[in-house]
């Protein structure tokens, strides 16, 4: 089935188990990925791979990944640099791969939400925003996965 | 207000009986009468310097009477009274006017102006000399 | 009565015994607050005693010092301790008068080691002309009769402290013993000051008596014997456990007033006057103001007529505040020449405003 | 100057003197203040029940949740030598006598045997409030001469009062004078130091509760 | 640049009024401000204590405005206020308040000092004592339109892509709505979901509304760094906004201060009356669910607490509406202690979460939030403040609490009735 709208998208999305999710979030956080060069969430991000990855090291991962998120904040009234941003961004998407299964969240539609923000700042600070479609790849992605 | 009768002088009755003045020289007494007792040293105490007319008269009524009862005509009328503590004395001199001048509480075998002054004696021999009626013939 | 007979001797002359001694010895004691021991030392020391010769004074006075003591009937102790001493001066009782008193006097003085007993205040304005007597001023007599004496007395509250003469505004300069011999204007001699107004008679007959017998008494700061103006009368008032009870007379026919409360509310200066009356009483021992249902005056303290109403409570003022009014229409306006100047300055300081602008962030 | 007269001067010239002092003060403080104004409020107003500067005055005696615990001194001492205070001054029989006789009114007093034993319990709180004062750090670090040198002046009518009625450590009308004089001198302060507070904390309240009830906070 | 201790000293004469002299003369230094001071209760130290910081304050209102004050600076009793005092009083005016008024709200004899702090501000920026951190956000908030740098485009951009997300059409500068929408730049930037759920809410209300190209910053760093001048600047530029689209009411966002700057302040920054309503967006919800026009489906499992912005509540008024509008989406939503107008700041407030100098402070002063959430055992922190929302996700980062930090809007959004269309 075609996904074209984000009623449907949540839902094809709530319908999977959390490691598909898991898998999926994985997925749409690679896509953003290289707008942050933070060791930590490049780490999260493979790590999540793993099928066999133990809830430990999630927990671990997930806090690393949370600090990196925390640390590239922009402070209320600082100068904005929208680069660091989009960064920002990804390093929530990584955390949302690297959620402990215990927090009932739907980590692929936080990833997600966080992967199209991270596309927006990339293009704020590459002058003026592109047309650049994060959310039609995420459908597409969403597809391939349900189709093999 | 009617009249200068409805003003009550209402003097100390409001304490009337038993004060702490009147515990504490009843104590003293106490002591008093011991030291008469071990050394015969006599004590009198100035009641008017201590307690108040009603506290005199609640003490005169504890006290009371015991078997002397003496009264004595000398610048005006004295009382000198044994109370029914023997030893304890009580003493009130009043003038000519019958006005009180002294109130005094005497520990002692016998106040002394009960005997008679060594100085009258003189006079003594000439006045019973007198007495004496005709007996010539001797 | 010979002048140079005993006490004892004076009394025996009245056909008073040696019993009647003893009791007036007694009776005498009780009077000087003595221990009744003393009463035998007193007899020794009385039996022994000249007749010493006393100058008695009237200044600005009533006379009311004198009525006190003369009106005490005889034979009391007062009266036989007045007998005995040889009032050579009282221009008010004595039979001579004019220049027959004055020589009376001058032959006192010249002997020496006389007492002086001193009623009323001495006026000292203008040389103290404001009171003379045989044409010499109150201040010169006090000061030639004062040159020789033993000691002098000052009976009632004028003579002690300047009583009712020396009150505000006191227009005769009228001054005390004690401060006429403090600033030297008459010779230091031992001095006893019996306040009151007037005295108890027996107070002054007691302080006579001890200076005759043992001498000066034991004097408080204000040179009253100790004995007799050593407590307060609301110390020795037999009304004080309604003032501990918090029991007060409001009025002087109110309930209160009935029940024989505290008269403090009614002015009573009992807590502030020391003096003998609520022990040793008036009229022969019969009550004192406060058992007749009035408050104490402070009679027999200093300045007690400056002391406001004697109906006025301690706690209230002695005068009304006349400054007040004055003082809140000063305050208002100190207030609003401030608040004028404020409202300039702060007027300027807005007129000196330029708006601030980025680069007013920065020195 | 015998002790007589000095209670004279104070009952007499010396109150009239500081009763002026404290008037003239006081009058010229307030308007001094009052007369710096302030701007009106343009924003809408926002209202609501319970709020207002009248609230604020009333709502300011109470400790607010958890403060209690935070200061139980500064409370409980601070409360108890406040109503203290106001019962010896108010309600004491020799008191309303002088009030009386000064304005004319007068009112019911309450037992003197009361007012004994709260004057004690006034005059301990006091003694608290000046060891926290000493003893709590903000306290400490806040404090000047004025702080002590008021506390001393507003203990003092206290204890002399307490010593006058009692009869101890010097007789009735020196200490009787004290009292009157050190009363006379608390008049005199009060104007120029924090003592004014007694004015000031209710106009202090009122405008915080008014500026705040316009936003319908009721503070 | 052209600050200086006069000028300072000149614009304090000209705040310096009678609530200000009732205060400095109502203080009795009984310390109790302090301990409503989470800078004192979280360090300890005395000079922390609020009515310490207004010190060179007070001097200036008794050496001007007393008849003893100046008499004692004749005298020299009473020494006049120093450049290098300022300097030291930085950091307890900037660095050490936020402006949360909770001390005001405690002073036993009522003294508001936070109006005083405000004041004094004025007088420390214009003499040249105001903090780097604060000095740039003013400059950029004066000279970009946003306190962030954010200019236009961004919020184009980010309107663009909150359209495609939510396939509603965000409109700018739509005259004649009845509502125009602020947003403040920790939206733009951080929590873009904002806008969406504006977005949804207004939809499922049916009413009109826009942003604003000239005004789409609501924050406002005059009145944090305390330039009342340039907070009018700031001001006026909402005011024609507004004005020219003709609006009813606009719509402060979930900014504490952006909201009683324009709400409290605005009116008497410009000198006049507003001619539209002000609302925060709580207030606006608030009104929805009264009209039933805020329709939520489900509920938040998770255990929720709410933390009052100190702008928004104790000093804004907006205290039961964010309650009201929790307990639609929340079933268990406790409260902490010292909830509403008791509420302690979370410690960022007033500037000071701009001001790099105080960073360390700051989370030192955020224990007192953390003491307080632990003890709710809440699992999601709601609040309705951009700024309160990262200054807490730092403290917990930094206090190594994994307890996720929400806006109330985007959580009643997520449980928006989805509208069929």
């Amino acid at each position: 089935m075609a996904i074209q709208n984000d009623v449907d998208f949540k839902n094809a999305l709530n319908a999977l188990s959390v490691d598909q999710q898991r898998a999926l979030a994985v997925s749409f956080t690679d896509s953003v990925i290289a707008l942050c060069d933070d060791a930590r969430v490049a780490g999260a991000v493979s790590a999540a791979r793993r099928p066999d990855i133990s809830d430990i090291e999630l927990a671990a991962l997930y806090q690393a990944a949370r600090t990196a998120s925390v640390e590239s904040y922009t402070q209320c009234g600082k100068e904005t640099d929208w680069a660091i941003q989009a960064g920002h961004f990804v390093a929530n998407a990584a955390m949302a791969c690297v959620a402990p299964a215990s927090k009932q969240a739907n980590l692929a539609w936080d990833a997600a939400m966080q992967a199209r923000m991270a596309r927006t700042c990339e293009t704020i600070s590459s002058g003026e925003g592109t047309t650049n479609r994060e959310v039609d790849h995420q459908y597409r992605l969403l597809e391939q996965y349900q189709n093999q | 207000m009617s009249g200068l009768a409805d003003i009550a002088i209402v003097t100390a009755d409001a304490l009337a009986g038993a004060t702490p003045a009147i515990d504490a020289l009843l104590t003293e007494l106490i002591q008093h009468v011991e030291r008469l007792k071990k050394t015969g040293e006599s004590t009198s105490i100035d009641l008017r310097a201590l307690l108040s007319q009603p506290e005199i008269e609640h003490l005169k009524a504890t006290l009371g009477q015991g078997e002397i009862q003496a009264s004595l005509q000398a610048f005006g009328p004295s009382s000198i009274n044994e109370t029914r503590v023997p030893g304890v004395w009580f003493v009130e001199h009043r003038n000519a006017e019958y006005q009180t001048i002294a109130e005094l509480l005497m520990v002692t075998l016998c106040p002394d102006i009960l005997f008679t002054p060594v100085e009258n004696l003189s006079e003594s021999r000439s006045l019973l000399a007198g007495l004496i009626t005709n007996n010539e013939g001797e | 009565m010979a002048k140079n007979i005993t006490l004892y001797e004076a009394l025996a002359s009245r056909g008073i015994t040696r019993r009647g001694f003893m009791k007036f010895c007694a009776a005498t004691a009780s009077m000087m607050a003595l221990p009744p021991g003393a009463a035998a030392a007193i007899a020794e020391t009385l039996g022994k005693t000249l007749r010493p010769s006393v100058i008695w004074l009237s200044f600005q006075e009533c006379t009311g010092c004198t009525e006190s003591l003369t009106r005490a009937d005889s034979p009391s102790v007062e009266q036989l301790i007045f007998d005995f001493i040889s009032l050579d001066y009282h221009h008010t009782l004595q039979a001579a008068a004019g220049h027959a008193a004055e020589e009376a006097r001058e032959h006192a003085m010249t002997m020496g080691g006389h007492l002086v007993l001193v009623d009323g205040s001495i006026p000292t304005l203008a040389g103290g002309l404001h009171s003379t007597i045989a044409g010499i001023t109150n201040l010169q007599m006090l000061q030639e009769t004062v040159e020789n004496a033993s000691a002098v007395v000052s009976i009632g509250t004028c003579a002690a402290f300047g009583g009712l003469p020396a009150a505000k505004p006191n227009p005769t300069q009228a001054k005390s013993v004690q401060e006429l011999m403090d600033e030297g204007l008459i010779a230091r001699k031992p001095l006893i000051n019996v306040p009151g107004c007037p005295p108890i008679p027996s107070v002054i007959a007691g302080v006579l008596a001890h200076y005759l017998t043992f001498g000066v008494p034991e004097l408080d700061k204000l040179g009253r014997p100790k004995v007799f103006f050593g407590d307060s009368i609301h110390d020795r008032c037999y009304r004080r456990p309604f003032y501990d009870q918090g029991k007060f007379a409001k009025t002087f026919d109110d309930e209160g007033a009935r029940k024989g409360w505290c008269l403090f509310e009614l002015g009573c200066k009992g807590p502030t006057t020391f003096n003998a009356c609520a022990t040793t009483k008036w009229n022969q021992g019969t009550s004192f103001p406060i058992e007749a249902g009035h408050g104490c005056i402070g009679c027999s303290e200093p300045s007690f007529w400056d002391a406001g109403s004697f109906y006025k409570a301690l706690s209230q003022p002695t005068e009304p505040l006349d400054l007040a009014a004055g003082a809140v229409v000063a305050g208002a306006a100190i207030g609003v020449g401030a608040s004028i100047a404020n409202r300039a300055k702060k007027n300027a300081a807005k007129s000196q405003h330029e708006t601030a602008t980025l680069k007013d962030l920065e020195k | 100057m015998n002790e007589i007269a000095l209670l004279n001067w104070a009952r007499g010239p010396g109150l009239d003197i500081a009763v002026a002092v404290f008037l003239l003060g006081t009058l010229w403080r307030l308007i001094e203040i009052i007369s710096l104004g302030r701007k009106k409020d343009l924003s809408a107003p926002r209202h609501k029940p319970g709020a207002s500067g009248w609230h604020t005055i009333a709502r300011r005696s109470v400790a607010p949740p958890g403060m209690l615990k935070r200061s139980p001194i500064s409370y409980i001492g601070g409360y108890v030598f406040h109503v203290g205070l106001a019962l010896i001054v108010f309600f004491y029989a020799q008191h309303i006598k002088l009030i009386e006789s000064l304005i004319g009114l007068s009112w019911p007093a309450l037992p003197s045997q009361l007012i004994d034993l709260v004057t004690v319990i006034t005059l301990a709180a006091m003694v608290l409030v000046l060891v926290d004062r000493i003893n709590k750090p903000v306290k400490r670090y806040l404090s000047t001469f004025e702080d002590y040198f008021t506390w001393a002046v507003t203990f003092l009518p206290i204890l002399t009062g307490y010593l006058a009625v009692k009869h101890l450590l010097l007789p009735y009308t020196t200490m009787l004078a004290l009292h009157i004089l050190s009363v006379e001198l608390l008049l005199v302060v009060l104007p120029f130091t924090k003592l004014f507070h007694v004015f000031t904390a209710f106009m202090s309240r009122w405008y915080n509760g008014n500026a705040n009830a316009h936003k319908g906070v009721s503070v | 640049m052209s600050a200086s201790l006069d000028k300072g000293v000149n614009v304090l004469k000209e705040m310096i009024d009678a609530p200000i002299a009732s205060y400095f003369n109502s203080c009795v230094h009984c310390g109790l401000c302090a301990e409503a001071c989470l800078f004192y209760t979280e360090t300890g130290d005395p000079k922390y204590t609020p009515i310490h910081k207004l010190e060179p304050l007070r001097r200036i209102y008794t050496q001007e405005y007393t008849l003893l004050g100046k008499l004692a600076k004749m005298v020299g009793l009473s020494k006049p206020v120093t450049d290098d005092e300022l300097e030291e009083w930085q950091e307890l005016v900037y660095n050490s308040c936020t402006l949360c008024a909770r001390c005001s709200l405690v002073c036993p004899v009522g003294n508001d000092l936070v109006y005083m702090i405000r004041k004094f501000r004025e007088g420390m920026a214009v003499s040249g004592h105001a903090p780097e951190g604060l000095i740039g956000a003013t400059t950029r908030a004066v000279e970009i339109g946003s306190p962030m740098g954010i200019r236009l485009p961004a919020v184009q951009a980010q309107m663009k892509h909150v359209q495609e997300d939510t396939g509603i059409e965000i409109p700018l500068d739509r005259e004649g709505a009845e509502y125009m929408v602020l947003l403040s730049s920790m939206e733009i930037i951080n929590f873009p979901e904002y806008l969406g759920a504006i977005a949804k809410i207004m939809k499922q209300a049916g009413k009109t509304w826009t942003l604003c190209s000239t005004a789409f910053e609501a924050t406002n760093s005059g009145i944090q760094i305390g330039v009342g001048d340039i907070a009018k600047v700031l001001v006026n530029r909402i005011v024609e906004g507004a004005e020219r689209l003709k609006v009813k009411t606009v719509i402060s966002p979930e900014c504490g201060h952006a909201y009683t700057a324009l709400r409290w302040d605005g009116a008497n920054l410009v000198g006049r009356p507003f001619s539209f309503e002000v609302l925060h967006i709580l207030e606006v919800l608030d009104g929805f669910r009264e009209q039933g026009l805020l329709k939520t489906e489900g509920f938040e499992e998770a255990r929720v607490t709410f933390h009052d912005p100190c702008q928004l509540v104790r000093r804004g008024g907006v205290m039961e509406q964010p309650r009201s509008l929790l307990n639609m989406v929340a079933k268990d939503f406790v409260e902490m202690d010292d909830p509403a107008k008791y509420n302690w700041c979370c410690g960022g407030g007033g500037g000071v979460s701009a001001n790099e100098d105080a960073e360390e402070l700051r989370l030192q002063a955020f224990q007192v939030k953390k003491r307080q959430l632990e003890k709710t055992g809440a699992e999601t922190l709601v609040t309705a403040c951009a700024n309160c929302r990262i200054v807490m996700e730092e403290g917990l980062e930094h206090y190594q609490l994994d307890i996720p930090v929400v806006g109330l809007t985007e959580t009643l959004a997520e449980h928006l009735v989805e509208a069929e269309d």
